[in-house]
């Protein structure tokens, strides 16, 4: 059974363009599954679609046999509390410590009150911590967020996915303001989540090389349609060339 | 309620007549027995609107002040009046003035005689455009007389706030003093201020107190902001008499009973013959009023004021 | 830092806390202040707004003339808040930490920054009505020493938060201070000050009220000429005009900080 | 191909500005202003004013009042007490204000709140902002009487008015990631506020808060005496329109100028050691 | 005859921690020089003493015959006109065009007054766009430079620096901002500045496998000590390790 179905979504910001056409795919429960395509192809628009970031229009999203389209505000909620979310620029609050920017990740399960008061309970603590600790930042959970290096803040933000204890997590573009170095780790750890934790991972990627050594399976995204669908070891240069309509080498550098 | 509020303009609202209001205070508060409370303000409008609007029961205003707080709202009326040197409201009385420097009183004079004309197109300084004798009185007097000529028929008092209608420039001295200082140091023509006001700075140089052509010259040694005008010498060129302050009261909010008791110790011997409310005349101490004679609080009536409130119109 | 020192944080917020509500408790004891009391009255001077401050078609006679006010107060304004921005540029350069020429300038500017805004704008209007008189100069002055005050501080901080940078490829270069100055530093901040700038003629405008009301100049005289007559009417309309004026040339600043910022 | 991407002038000078819609709407700006500048040097009234006797006479009164600042009306006490009154006025009006104004600048930024909403709050604050304060403490002090409530309520508006377009500019400078970050957890609005923006912007809101406290100080000076609150103010309008005492008013002013001071000084070293802008 | 020559260079900021202690080196013209080091070895001070935006307070730098620490201020102006500035953050005026910022790098030859007046001649103009063409961002010549990508800006930046018609270009982490394929672009116009242009380079930089593969000779900096000073091919793990203190696995990825 499919953790994630997506059927015929559509999606248009403005009446005249639409930036994502009849989309369709399933993904399993574990997978690590890459979006690659182009600039403006509809990368970031499709993955929040799918905790409703973004209202799509036309198509159906079911997520753990639940029709992501018909929720209230309420379910909503809890949809998002169960699928995680990382981004680009890792977006934590800066001047708050690593430990409460992890917890904030707890939001969705709390009322209005609990979440006021900052009540966290000893357990989600703990969790914070071992999430941390295996993310290897530990030592920094009472630093500001601020001080913390590029690759160091998005491991924060995985941990902030995390201890939401997620179905799904919803990577945009993960790596991209990171040096390789620092992507390397953090490719490894989502690799890790996906095969250790069981959590399925949807990434959006630029660099076909990465989403090549890491996914299970990749997404071809040419503007707002698919034009690859298959795994890892099937894409090949021509498929490549289909997704961005250029040759390779210009794309991949050392 | 428990408290009687006591307004005070901001003429009064100074420290130096601080053991005056205190006493006052002091005095009504044991005839009724309610706690005093003195609110000061330095801004005119508010001190009116205060009483008017039933957040105050007692104030000492200026004649001017009362008949608008009375036109405003109707339970304003007037407890009592301080009167003159004889003890009667026969000379309850002081004196608004127009004076000139002594040594331009000729350019205001026509055929010997000084005339209202001239002061058309000079520079002027009232005192606050909401004073009874440095901006109401000498203002109705101007514009009665300006406005039997025909280019100035439709003088208002509005005009003459404002300079380049009749006067060439208006100023606007803030207090009596200052309406008297612009005139001495140069920066006006003529100016308004009242003759109480300053009689703690200024003598008698010549000619009869109060009256057209008396000259006054400022002692020798006058306070702030008198010194740096020492020994100049002005002369009046008109003296209008002005009725008294009232103390006034709302009745709304004072009630008939305390009313009474209120007017009676106002009125009394006592408070007549308080030296922190009427200093004797020569002491230094500072007071509310000064008393020369036999002067004393009473009764008054509102339409006493009738006078005040026919000019206004 | 660890568990002990966010702990200690937490207790700050509390004291702070503590603090601030022990102070507004202490306030009130010295002012004698109710907020209940201060509410409760709300409904009635929302009453007395709506039944005193109207604009009648009798007061609009008086439109002419408050409107020359009004541009007078307007002009001068702005003339103060010019000028006072072309003495505050330079107090503002070498007042801030990356344009400065060294640190006893840098002090003496901020000092005069001080000084400036930190004496009330009353006792200035006071302190110059009483030799200068009542005109425009002594409005425009009175505002014009209040928003060198405020534009230094303002005009420091912007070259403080921008210029950095720039100012070190800049030297890196060869440039001389000046060129620097005039080429990296104002170009960069430019935009900043003109919006400071736009801002303190708002506010100068409204405080011109005041200013007014002290000094017998412009539409402040006006107020409070029929402000003092009870002529509350008029009190309405010119208060309108101001509103006008003010929000008019709030949605001009704000149109020009949209496009240059 | 060279020189297609190069602009020139007629004189065939080579275009280095770029010439688009910010560059000039600022020069105007800049013109604009400096024109009207010049002109309203012609439309000011310069009835009776000596500049050199002024300028003098201003020289001679401030070198009175600070060269030899008494006090003759006042006790030293007094003045401190009353200077006291000022402050307290100030405060409340400032703390008071800002827990209101943050409410309401919640609901006038527009990444936090609906469109209409933001658009009603913002056009009532423009219109509090434009109402004079002296006005505002007439009416309060009409309906609720001389005294500190008078001189709260009315500095309060403006306060208000003013922290809420400061506070409301500063929450839409938010990083739109954070509270988008917040949002796909599954937090609820209050949860992102609260921890989302509350911290992301608390300096900045501080440093307003303490800017409109010097300024309220400012306004407390005049208000409170005319609200029937006193405070230092009312002496100071007594000393300078009554008595005419330069020496005094000195005084006054540098009881005034020295809190100031120490406000300055103290809300610069907070912000410095409580709420560091940048981690340390 | 070495271009530039540092002899004995110390330097500390305050006095009880030296920066730099003794360093020595000899640089040819022509030569494209890396400096790696870990951070806080005094990389960035080092190359700020060469130009004097940091005063050093031992040793002697001598730059093109000149001896850098003698010099007065008229003197020290036209030293830095000789020697051009690259910065990990641009340093970019970032409201003014591309080309305003490009030229500002002629201030070093200019009075005051001309500079001021912003008055550039018309072959400094061209030579604007000449280098802003080589480049390949001439198509942004008007364009504000808060508008560009890193990349972008980052030649803006280099086009400032050759502007200058320096003979030594220093760069400080030059592409420390940068995505991988911005920095490539970026080390390639660097190695081609130096082997067609005949401009020595001195670069700052942390990723050793760019250094290696981009530049002449390496010099290895730790805790203000050079530890290591020699042709790139020569530099092997246990150099590194030397350089760094660690293992080199870490610090290298894909
Ligand atoms: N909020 C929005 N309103 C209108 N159009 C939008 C909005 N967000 C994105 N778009 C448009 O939708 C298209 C796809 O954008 P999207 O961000 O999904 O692309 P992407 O594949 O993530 O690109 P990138 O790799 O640059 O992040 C683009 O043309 C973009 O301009
Ligand atoms: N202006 C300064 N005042 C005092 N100390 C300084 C100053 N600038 C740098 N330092 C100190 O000098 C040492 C070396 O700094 P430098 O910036 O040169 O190192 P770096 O090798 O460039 O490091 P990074 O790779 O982090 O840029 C550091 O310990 C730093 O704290
Ligand atoms: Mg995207
Ligand atoms: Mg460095």
């Amino acid at each position: 059974m499919a953790l994630l179905k997506v059927e015929g979504l559509g999606k248009s910001y403005t009446a005249d363009k639409k930036i994502l056409k009849n989309i369709s795919f399933e993904i399993k429960a574990g997978e690590l599954v890459s979006i690659i395509g182009p600039s403006g192809a509809g990368k970031s628009t499709l993955l929040r679609c799918i905790n409703r970031m973004v209202e799509f229009n036309e198509g159906k999203i079911i997520f753990n046999n639940q029709e992501v389209g018909n929720l209230n505000k309420k379910e909503l909620r809890h949809l998002r509390a169960n699928i995680g979310m990382v981004f680009q620029h890792y977006n934590l609050v800066p001047r708050l410590t690593v430990i409460e920017n992890v917890l904030h990740g707890r939001f969705g399960y709390k009322t209005t009150m609990q979440g006021l008061l900052g009540r966290y309970t000893e357990k989600e603590k703990a969790a914070a911590f071992h999430l941390l600790e295996k993310m290897g930042i530990h030592e920094h959970a009472y630093k500001r967020c601020d001080q913390l290096s590029g690759g160091q803040q998005q491991r924060v933000g995985i941990c902030r996915a995390l201890i939401q204890e997620p179905k799904l997590i919803l990577c945009d573009e993960p790596i991209a303001s990171l040096d390789p170095n620092s992507s390397k780790i953090i490719m490894d750890l989502l690799k890790s989540i996906s095969t250790e934790m069981g959590i399925t991972c949807l990434v959006n990627l630029h660099q076909v090389d990465v989403a090549q050594y890491y996914s299970d399976r990749i997404i071809g995204l040419n503007k707002g349609e698919i034009v690859f669908n298959g795994n890892s070891t099937e894409l090949h240069e021509d498929n490549i060339n289909r997704i961005y309509g250029t040759k390779t080498e210009d794309l991949i550098t050392s | 309620d428990d408290v009687i509020k006591m307004v005070w303009y901001p003429n009064e609202s100074g420290q130096d007549m601080k053991s005056s209001r205190d006493e006052i205070g002091r005095m009504v508060s044991e005839a009724t027995g309610k706690e005093v409370e003195h609110q000061l303000t330095t801004d005119y409008s508010i001190a009116i609107e205060t009483l008017v609007n039933n957040n105050a029961d007692l104030a000492f205003t200026g004649a001017q002040a009362y008949v608008e707080a009375n036109k405003r709202n109707d339970a304003v009326r007037t407890i009592a009046v301080k009167t003159g040197e004889s003890g009667t409201l026969d000379d309850a009385m002081y004196y608004s003035w127009l004076a000139v420097n002594k040594d331009e009183q000729d350019k205001f004079k026509e055929n010997g005689e000084f005339s209202l004309d001239k002061i058309a197109d000079t520079r002027f300084s009232f005192v606050s455009n909401s004073s009874t004798s440095g901006f109401k009185v000498p203002a109705a007097s101007i514009i009665d007389h300006f406005s039997q000529q025909d280019e100035y028929a439709d003088l208002t008092e509005v005009d003459l706030m404002e300079s380049g209608t009749l006067f060439s420039q208006v100023l606007f001295g803030n207090s009596h003093q200052g309406s008297a200082v612009n005139l001495l140091s140069g920066n006006a023509d003529v100016a308004a201020f009242c003759d109480t006001c300053v009689e703690d700075y200024v003598e008698l140089a010549d000619g009869e107190e109060n009256t057209e052509g008396a000259v006054y010259t400022v002692k020798e040694g006058a306070a702030e902001p008198f010194n740096t005008v020492e020994g100049k010498e002005f002369t009046l060129m008109n003296a209008t008499p002005v009725l008294n302050e009232p103390f006034v009261v709302n009745m709304d909010v004072i009630g008939q009973e305390d009313f009474e008791k209120v007017q009676e110790v106002l009125t009394s011997v006592e408070f007549a013959n308080n030296e922190k409310i009427f200093a004797p005349e020569g002491s230094d101490q500072n007071a509310l009023f000064t008393k020369s004679g036999d002067e004393r609080l009473l009764p008054v009536e509102d339409e006493w004021y009738d006078p005040i409130r026919e000019m206004a119109n | 830092m660890n568990e002990k020192t966010m702990r200690k944080s937490r207790w700050q917020t509390v004291i702070f806390l503590l603090i601030i509500i022990t102070l507004t408790y202490l306030s009130s004891i010295i002012t004698s202040f109710s907020f209940a009391d201060g509410l409760a009255t709300i409904p009635e001077a929302l009453g007395w707004m709506t039944s005193n401050l109207m604009v009648t078609g009798e007061s609009l006679d008086k439109l002419p003339n408050i409107l020359e006010k009004l541009a007078e107060t307007t002009f001068m304004s702005i003339a103060a808040t010019t000028i006072a921005a072309v003495v505050s540029l330079f107090l503002g350069v070498l007042g801030s930490k990356t344009t400065k020429v060294n640190n006893f300038l840098s002090v003496f500017a901020r000092f005069i920054a001080s000084v400036s805004r930190n004496i009330p704008v009353v006792a200035w209007s006071l302190v110059l009505l009483i030799s200068f008189g009542q005109n425009s100069v002594t409005g425009f002055l009175a505002l014009f020493v209040g928003t060198v005050g405020f534009l230094t501080r303002a005009f420091i901080e912007s070259i403080d938060e921008a210029s950095q940078s720039s100012v070190e490829a800049l030297t890196a270069t060869g440039a001389t201070y000046f060129q620097i100055v005039g080429k990296a530093v104002i170009p960069q901040c430019l935009p900043q000050m003109i919006s400071w700038v736009l801002f303190m003629v708002e506010t100068n405008i409204r405080n011109a009220t005041l200013v007014g009301i002290l000094t017998g100049t412009g539409i402040g005289y006006t107020f409070d000429m029929y402000y003092k007559m009870l002529d509350y009417n008029a009190v309405a309309l010119v208060t309108l005009t101001i509103v006008i004026t003010v929000i008019m040339v709030d949605l001009i600043s704000n149109y020009v900080r949209k496009v240059i910022l | 191909m060279e020189a297609t991407y190069i602009k020139t002038k007629k004189d065939g000078r080579i275009v280095i500005k770029s010439g688009n819609k910010g560059d000039r709407v600022l020069k105007g700006t800049i013109v604009v202003l400096s024109i009207l500048t010049v002109i309203s040097f012609f439309f000011f009234n310069y009835a009776g004013l000596e500049l050199g006797s002024a300028i003098r006479e201003t020289a001679y009164n401030l070198k009175v009042m600070f060269l030899q600042p008494a006090l003759s009306t006042i006790s030293l006490s007094e003045a401190i007490y009353q200077v006291g009154v000022t402050l307290s006025l100030a405060f409340l009006a400032t703390v008071i204000g800002a827990v209101i104004a943050f409410f309401l600048s919640l609901m006038a930024a527009t990444n936090l709140s609906p469109v209409w909403l933001t658009r009603i709050v913002r056009v009532f604050v423009a219109f509090i902002r434009a109402v004079p304060t002296v006005l505002w403490v007439l009416i309060f002090a009409i309906a609720a009487g001389l005294g500190s409530e008078a001189a709260v309520l009315g500095m309060l508006f403006h306060s208000i008015a003013y922290l809420v377009k400061a506070f409301s500019e500063a929450f839409e400078e938010i990083d739109k990631g954070i509270i988008e970050a917040l949002q796909s957890t599954g937090a609820g609005w209050w949860h992102i506020v609260k921890s989302g923006v509350l911290p992301s912007t608390f300096t900045y809101l501080l440093s307003w808060i303490f800017l409109r406290f010097e300024i309220n100080f400012g306004v407390a000076v005049a208000m409170g005496a005319a609200a029937g609150a006193g405070g230092i103010g009312f002496d100071l309008f007594m000393a300078s329109s009554f008595y005419f005492d330069m020496r005094e008013v000195g005084f006054i002013t540098y009881a005034i100028l020295i809190v100031a001071f120490l406000l300055e000084v103290i809300s610069t070293r907070m912000k410095k050691r409580y709420f560091p802008a940048s981690s340390n």
